[in-house]
């Protein structure tokens, strides 16, 4: 069944609140940051309006945001915030903490790069940074993307066999600010699709005098910590389950959820990036092809759980990939391309890979630098 | 792909303008797709603001500004020497806020259209802390000079975008712009 | 509603289990053991890292017999303020969500939030046992250190004045603040038991000696605390944001007299941390001490 | 499946730090000839390791010493010095 | 050492530079203009995330004609007490380490850090900018925004009162704590002199209209902030911890009395923030406002 | 010239502190954590006493600590602080801050587990977090090497080109509170190698009214990144020639600076880690070679910036590696085993790759383990 | 070598934000025959905009219509009213 | 290598006491190496606390607790049936704050040195808050128990420690102990 939608138009932030006033969450706790801001002011007046019946919280730093989702999570009911770039790095304690405390808080991080100087624009440095912590962590390509997102994350999160926070990541204005198409399911089908919370992963309660989040010693340690990585592990197939069911549902799905590939299956040269770096390139690789040159795409959708097995079943068919990275672990190199080397590597796919480090502190990335990029790229075929 | 590069001043309701352009193609028009991306940056109330608009009958998986434009939309004429012309197609229009054909227009063989918008604002009481609002009417120019989307659409989003009680006056802004409006080559 | 020592009995069940991980003669425990007992059937705790991280159990199980949910440092008042929200929807508006929590986060690396949920008037008791001292890291400097006292960071003795989180709170605009002492519990249990009765944000601050870090014997724990108020360098007071007045509760009322004070060295001679304070800063102590009273005093 | 997280969930009991009587070194008597029954020793245990007296059963206080830790805090606040503490080697 | 408006010009350079990135009508660069501008010689400012990190320069260069160091939103204490420290080593004493924020930092995120440099008495000013809201990211609400007021969060009016940061600083030993207005130029220069001349932590709050985030005009921005006064929805005083008594500012002096005071609907209906502001709001406002001066009240 | 030394008995911490106390640095900013306390704990006492003439400021919480030096750094002196775990999450803003504004800051990290459940216990969690800020990270296996690396930090950070914040790491506990000889050369000798801090790489002054990390455009912020990354590069080279000096200085070197290599030069399976199972894993390696099994090792020292060079080259003469690794990036692997399967493939080397997990939550991690691990990584030989 | 890192420092400039008299719509206009010299327009100009004026040389207020943003302000608080604000079109 | 494995009372210096045993191997034995690792916990003053001491004629690059010691160090008493014997090395010796052979020894024939400790610092005064500070002491026991470093050495490095002022009790301590301590199979 694919249910009705309304062709609208929205920005990024705007299909995210809407996906959460779908999703009906009880408590909302956040923080402002540029250009994070809208998706809250959105959500504060859908509460003050009662459009949405939740409780929110406005607190006076992120990482109170995060810490009031935390209470209302320990309480078993859906939560929400959101954030982005000095916001995120503001809660990092929290970020871990509720990663590692297995809070299902569904938070989008609206991507901006990280100060000094001082700069409201995007790149992926913020979130990428918090990629050990035991967050779901998948990168959407346009608003369409960021309101499916959404909501496929509250269902995610709040899967008991799962039970790790997720964090929905949308490129700072070129998704947040942007005004594009949003095709709407109504709020009755997109509840029905994400479904209440009545079974919460944890909860606390005067019933039960326990303690949680208490000492641990190395072996009850390693315990969680095994749990939470073989957490990770199905919310792979979590995730592909999760796109494919929405496809029936909603009639969209992206990929396999984990990846998508865009263009022929093998080519001489795959483009490899993620959030609207990759929709762009799509274009790029259309381009390309006109120009007769064998170029395909594959987008790294889900980026924690990292899809091994995916991304190594593509790049082992193909001949080379240029991995686009938006962000950089400095002294080494970008982060998604060191990843992807490791996996190839792992797995004996000799696959050769080149990195690119392009859309920095905002620098604009339009595909014709995509398609000069893949050139020379081709050019320099090892 | 249709292109739009729209000039304004901080406050003047720039970036709501385009981004209902855009809603009037996507939610109205069948089979037209768009997009409008407000140029953010530090400007504040009175400095000049960017925004841009695509048009495309195809899904736009671009997220870049406009460089090159089709059309420019201009809604203060002291704005009109801080943008340079040559990025906007020779065929395209330049839509701009004024009574005539700008001297640093006349004889330069482009297609203008004008409309003293900030007469019709001012006369409808669009004006908010000494802001003249020209955005909705600069639409109705925008309409009539390039005919992407229909006037019909313009208004249905207009009201869409304000809501039955604060639209009738931006809906008869954007008209009497489109009526008003003269297209001519300079 | 005047609580005896007889209503220390009537408890709805032991908050505290025998067992547990403090030291010998903590002042927090003996504090927790009424002050939450009190209201151990309707209580959600909220413990921020702090001794009471610890001394709550580990190992076998829980030292504590309600619900607790431990938080990062800074944390507690927020999670707190999202647990109240939480049960606010879920129709459990009669929990009491009470932080317990030590002056580091009290005073220090969570004042932030804490008045950022008084600011919201969120609907939370926060308690903080102070020990004046950072005493899970092994007693470093907190804003709550006394003047002259000798800590792990202030080797020759701490020199600035207490960060005075009640005053903080009452110029915050909480919805009632008080000062309590190991020493005195009925006192205490009153008062947590008024707090509780509020609406909006309460502050309750408990001066909890620490033997370990005071350098004291863990038998004068109680005497440590009573002689706190006697000497008058711990006032126990009460505010209530509808009055905008202090009162001055009964232990502390005959040492408001300054004339009636023992001695501050009758108090300083039992601590190891204060034995060998200077003259100067007995001096700076004491005037430290006065502030505080002149403050109380602005609200009499 | 579903599953519920594995996470570090204590649950209440006596003794979560073990017997902590063993971190005595020296133990409260109590003199039954001295007693008044006031029951201030209990109030003040921090370790809840006294049982209360009850005047009506004419039954003085008693210490459970498998948890009491030998603070010392009963025999310094009994009024009527009732408790004395004696060394555990004895 | 009255201000006068002929001292205003005995500055020792502009502090702010023609051509800067503020709104026309800005009342935050109104101050700085002045308040800076008087100390503009020896000054290191430290300005965490706001509007000033904006209006102070980018693209071509600074608008700032002082030394400027930008911080994270809540670092900006620390950063002034790391810099006063260093430059103490540096036998630099005369320096005057200023912090520059607006009332985000001062009053929400960064409070803590504010706190503990004012516990620490690190001789500091910190100015606060009140524009009652978070300018920089759009105009949401902060702890200092007004009861009523519309803001990006709270669009149908904010409930809670304001956090007073001045009463906190005064409940937290500050050395000294002053009020001021942008639309009082002489009075804030007084102030702002004056502090700079004490050691230890001082902080200035000032009133700082915001056309955009207040929705009035920006011919208004002095009007309001005078009205803001007489109608003593803002008091101006100063508070100095030697004597422990406030002092209410000659431009406030008239209206301690309530008789005197102007309409409180003479300011709100300027600003649309607050035009449409309901009865019960202009009541609870108006009870807010009267808990402050009975704050003040209490030191006098 | 070898300097003189004195054969002294101290804890990690305490070498941390006496390298700080050679070094003098102006302003110390700090908050206590276990298990970094005994470090600031220490220095505060010098100060107190006179010994070290620097102004010790105690703030309210770790984000204020490094803020606190990174307003001294602005000023233009010395300036050092320590955290471990919880801490470094709550001043991850500034520690991004200090990395990208360029500020010559010195800061040990005594490596804990993060929470929850709450642990004081060893593994790398922490300072991994912080792998992409901008820092130099060196991961020290004994007391001496703390006392080393510190002393070396310093100059590391300090030279203008350079400008990086450093984060010595040294194992909570096994380090920090174990009790070991330190040859420990005088004052004198240490604050000559280290030199006076006279021309700093940046000064806030009255004489210059200029804007320290205010607004940047996508431009001007590519150049600053840029020129973080080419510092990093030029810090490998800093840290090898620092490693010679001191070795000519205080007669001690670590490997070549980046990597330490024990054993034989080829092997069939060499051990690859950091810290001190990297120390332990020597005892290991003596064992197996006892048993005549052929293994060797390879200790990363630098993770920051990652020496990819030195690491192939020696990977490409053996056969396999064994990456044990004291923490994980959840969702996909152990991040030291990630990068080093990068930088292979990268550089097309075949050598194989076995990943371990050891010693997370403070699990103890004795050499028998290790030669239990490599027994089964040369039995599973691929 | 030695080479400072590069790191976003800016400089002092009259006119960062660049002409920024280009954001006005209106713009304030002196009336000679009104001004008294008070100079509080000039003390009240958030731009710093007004050259003062010098009762001395009997010389009035001069904007700088290059930075001037047009807030107004002036105009407001001229206690003479000798400013108005006139429309840039005309 | 030779491994110790120490357990004593929170509060009563047993850290310390393996401290100044390292020191006093490493400072002042000639190309003797030596490491001790307290094991922390939550421990609070009076429960039971252990501590590890290594010595090595090399450098030891060990840094794991002592999982099977040469010898056992036991500062009280009421410790003994706290720890695992089984775990200690059979041909060690069990180095016990006693006055006499400790009933759950005798017959075990294994090595055991005992000592008063207790009445030892007792008489000169080594008593912190109710706490008797037997770590000194006991070092001296071990001294004479085992002959890894010399009494010379010991003294040596409780002086370094505790400094002039305040070393003088723990030396005699010390001293007194390596004199009456009784080494016998019990
Ligand atoms: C962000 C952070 N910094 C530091 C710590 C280390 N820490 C844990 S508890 C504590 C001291 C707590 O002091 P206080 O709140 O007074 O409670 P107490 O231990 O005295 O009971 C510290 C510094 C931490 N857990 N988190
Ligand atoms: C940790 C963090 N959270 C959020 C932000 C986004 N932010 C930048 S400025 C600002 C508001 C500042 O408000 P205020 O201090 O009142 O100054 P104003 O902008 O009003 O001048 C916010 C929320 C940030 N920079 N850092
Ligand atoms: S250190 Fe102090 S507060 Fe902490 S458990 Fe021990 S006695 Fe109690
Ligand atoms: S305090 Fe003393 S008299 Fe009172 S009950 Fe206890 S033992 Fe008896
Ligand atoms: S000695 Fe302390 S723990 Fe034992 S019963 Fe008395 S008060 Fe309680
Ligand atoms: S938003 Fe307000 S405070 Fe910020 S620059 Fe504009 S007027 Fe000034
Ligand atoms: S209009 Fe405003 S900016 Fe222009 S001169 Fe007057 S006060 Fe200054
Ligand atoms: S305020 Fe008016 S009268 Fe005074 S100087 Fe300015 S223009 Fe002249
Ligand atoms: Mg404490
Ligand atoms: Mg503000």
């Amino acid at each position: 069944m694919v249910v009705k939608h309304d062709k609208k138009s929205m920005t990024g932030n705007d299909a995210a609140s809407y996906a959460v006033l779908y999703a009906k969450p009880k408590v909302i706790s956040a923080y402002p940051i540029t250009p994070q801001t809208t998706i809250i002011e959105k959500l504060s007046q859908y509460v003050d309006e009662g459009k949405l019946d939740a409780e929110f919280i406005i607190v006076e730093s992120e990482h109170s945001a995060l810490a009031g989702c935390m209470g209302a999570a320990w309480s078993g009911v859906r939560t929400f915030t959101a954030t982005s770039s000095q916001g995120l790095l503001y809660m990092a304690e929290n970020v871990f903490w509720s990663g590692y405390g297995r809070l299902p808080i569904v938070m989008p991080v609206v991507n901006r790069c990280l100060a000094p100087g001082w700069s409201i624009y995007q790149d992926l440095q913020d979130s990428m940074a918090f990629r050990d912590a035991g967050w779901i962590q998948i990168y959407t390509k346009n608003n369409q993307e960021v309101f499916d997102t959404v909501l496929q994350a509250f269902r995610i999160s709040e899967d008991k066999s799962i039970a790790l926070p997720s964090m929905p990541c949308l490129d700072g204005f070129v998704i947040s600010h942007t005004t594009a198409q949003v095709d709407l399911p109504n709020a009755e089908d997109s509840f029905n699709f994400v479904g209440e919370y009545s079974d919460p992963v944890i909860e606390v309660d005067t019933e039960k005098p326990w303690i949680f989040g208490g000492l641990v010693g190395p072996e009850k340690f390693i315990k969680v910590r095994t749990d939470l990585m073989e957490a990770m592990e199905r919310a792979k197939k979590k995730i592909v389950d999760m796109n494919k069911e929405f496809g029936e549902y909603f009639g969209r799905t992206y990929g396999n959820g984990l990846i998508e590939i865009y263009g022929d299956d093998v080519a001489d040269l795959t483009i490899v990036s993620m959030g609207t770096i990759a929709d762009e390139a799509q274009d790029a690789v259309d381009k390309l092809k006109e120009e007769g040159l064998s170029v395909n795409e594959m987008r790294v959708r889900t980026f924690r759980p990292f899809p091994e097995k995916d991304i190594v079943e593509f790049a082992k068919k193909n001949h080379k990939l240029l991995v686009i990275d938006r962000s950089v672990s400095f002294g080494h190199a970008g982060q998604l391309r060191i990843e992807i080397e490791a996996v190839l590597q792992r797995n004996k796919v000799d696959t050769s890979v080149e990195g690119r480090l392009m859309g920095l502190g905002g620098e604009d990335v339009p595909y014709p630098k995509i398609v000069a990029a893949a050139k020379e790229a081709l050019r320099s075929k090892i | 792909m249709i292109e739009v590069i729209q000039i304004s001043r901080g406050g003047s309701g720039g970036v709501t303008g385009a981004k209902i352009l855009a809603e009037a193609a996507i939610m109205f028009e069948e089979g037209l797709y768009a997009q409008a991306i407000p140029k953010y940056g530090s400007e504040r109330r009175g400095a000049m603001v960017q925004a841009y608009v695509r048009f495309d009958n195809k899904p736009i998986r671009i997220h870049s500004p406009v460089y090159e434009a089709n059309h420019a939309l201009i809604l203060d004429l002291s704005l009109l020497d801080r943008i340079d012309l040559n990025s906007v197609d020779k065929e395209g229009v330049i839509i701009i806020n004024s009574k005539k054909i700008p001297e640093n227009l006349k004889g330069s063989g482009r297609k203008v259209a004008y409309v003293d918008a900030t007469g019709i604002s001012q006369e409808l009481g669009l004006v908010l802390s000494g802001f003249t609002l020209v955005n909705m009417t600069m639409l109705g120019a925008f309409v009539k000079a390039t005919d992407i989307v229909s006037i019909d659409n313009l208004v249905k989003a207009i009201i869409s975008f304000w809501g039955e009680k604060r639209a009738p006056k931006n809906v008869e802004a954007a008209k009497r712009a489109y009526e008003e409006t003269k297209v001519v080559i300079a | 509603m005047k609580v005896t020592q007889k209503d220390l009995l009537n408890i709805p069940k032991k908050a505290l289990l025998k067992g547990h991980f403090a030291c010998a003669g903590c002042g927090s425990t003996l504090a927790f053991r009424h002050a939450i007992g009190a209201i151990a059937d309707k209580v959600i705790l909220v413990v921020p890292a702090s001794c009471a991280s610890v001394y709550q159990g580990g190992g076998k199980g829980a030292a504590f017999n309600v619900p607790t949910i431990n938080t990062a440092f800074a944390a507690s008042d927020a999670v707190a303020s999202g647990v109240r929200r939480a049960m606010k929807t879920k129709g459990k508006d009669d929990l009491k969500i009470v932080i317990w929590g030590g002056d580091g986060s009290g005073a220090d690396i969570g004042i932030a939030t804490e008045i950022g949920a008084c600011d919201r008037q969120e609907e939370i008791l926060h308690i903080i046992y102070s020990n004046n001292v950072y005493g899970n890291t092994g007693g470093q400097r907190s804003g709550d250190t006394m003047i002259g006292a000798k800590t792990a960071t202030t080797p020759y003795g701490n020199t600035t004045p207490r960060k005075m989180v009640p005053f903080i709170m009452m110029a915050n605009n909480a919805r009632y603040v008080a000062t309590a002492s190991s020493g005195y519990l009925e006192d205490l249990v009153y008062k947590v038991k008024k707090a509780v009765s509020m609406t909006g944000f309460k502050l309750i601050q408990i001066d909890a000696p620490c033997p370990p870090n005071w350098r004291s014997d863990s038998a004068d724990t109680v005497k440590i605390a009573q002689l706190a108020v006697k000497t008058g360098v711990w006032p126990l007071f009460e505010w209530d944001r509808e009055t905008n007045l202090v009162e001055i509760s009964r232990p502390s009322k005959k040492y408001e007299d300054i004339t009636n004070r023992v001695p501050l060295t009758e108090w300083t001679k039992l601590q190891g941390r204060l034995k060998s304070i200077t003259e100067d800063q007995l001096k700076s102590l004491l005037a430290d001490t006065e502030r505080q009273w002149n403050f109380i005093r602005k609200f009499m | 499946m579903t599953k519920g997280p594995s996470s570090p969930i204590l649950f209440p009991i006596e003794g979560a730090a073990g017997r902590t009587g063993d971190w005595r070194t020296q133990k409260p008597v109590v003199d039954p000839e001295l007693c008044i029954k006031c029951n201030i020793c209990w109030k003040f245990c921090p370790d809840n390791a006294i049982y209360r007296a009850d005047r009506d059963k004419d039954q003085i206080i008693k210490f459970d010493y498998e948890y009491c830790k030998g603070c010392g805090i009963c025999a310094s606040e009994c009024p009527s010095k009732a408790i004395t503490m004696v060394s555990e080697d004895e």
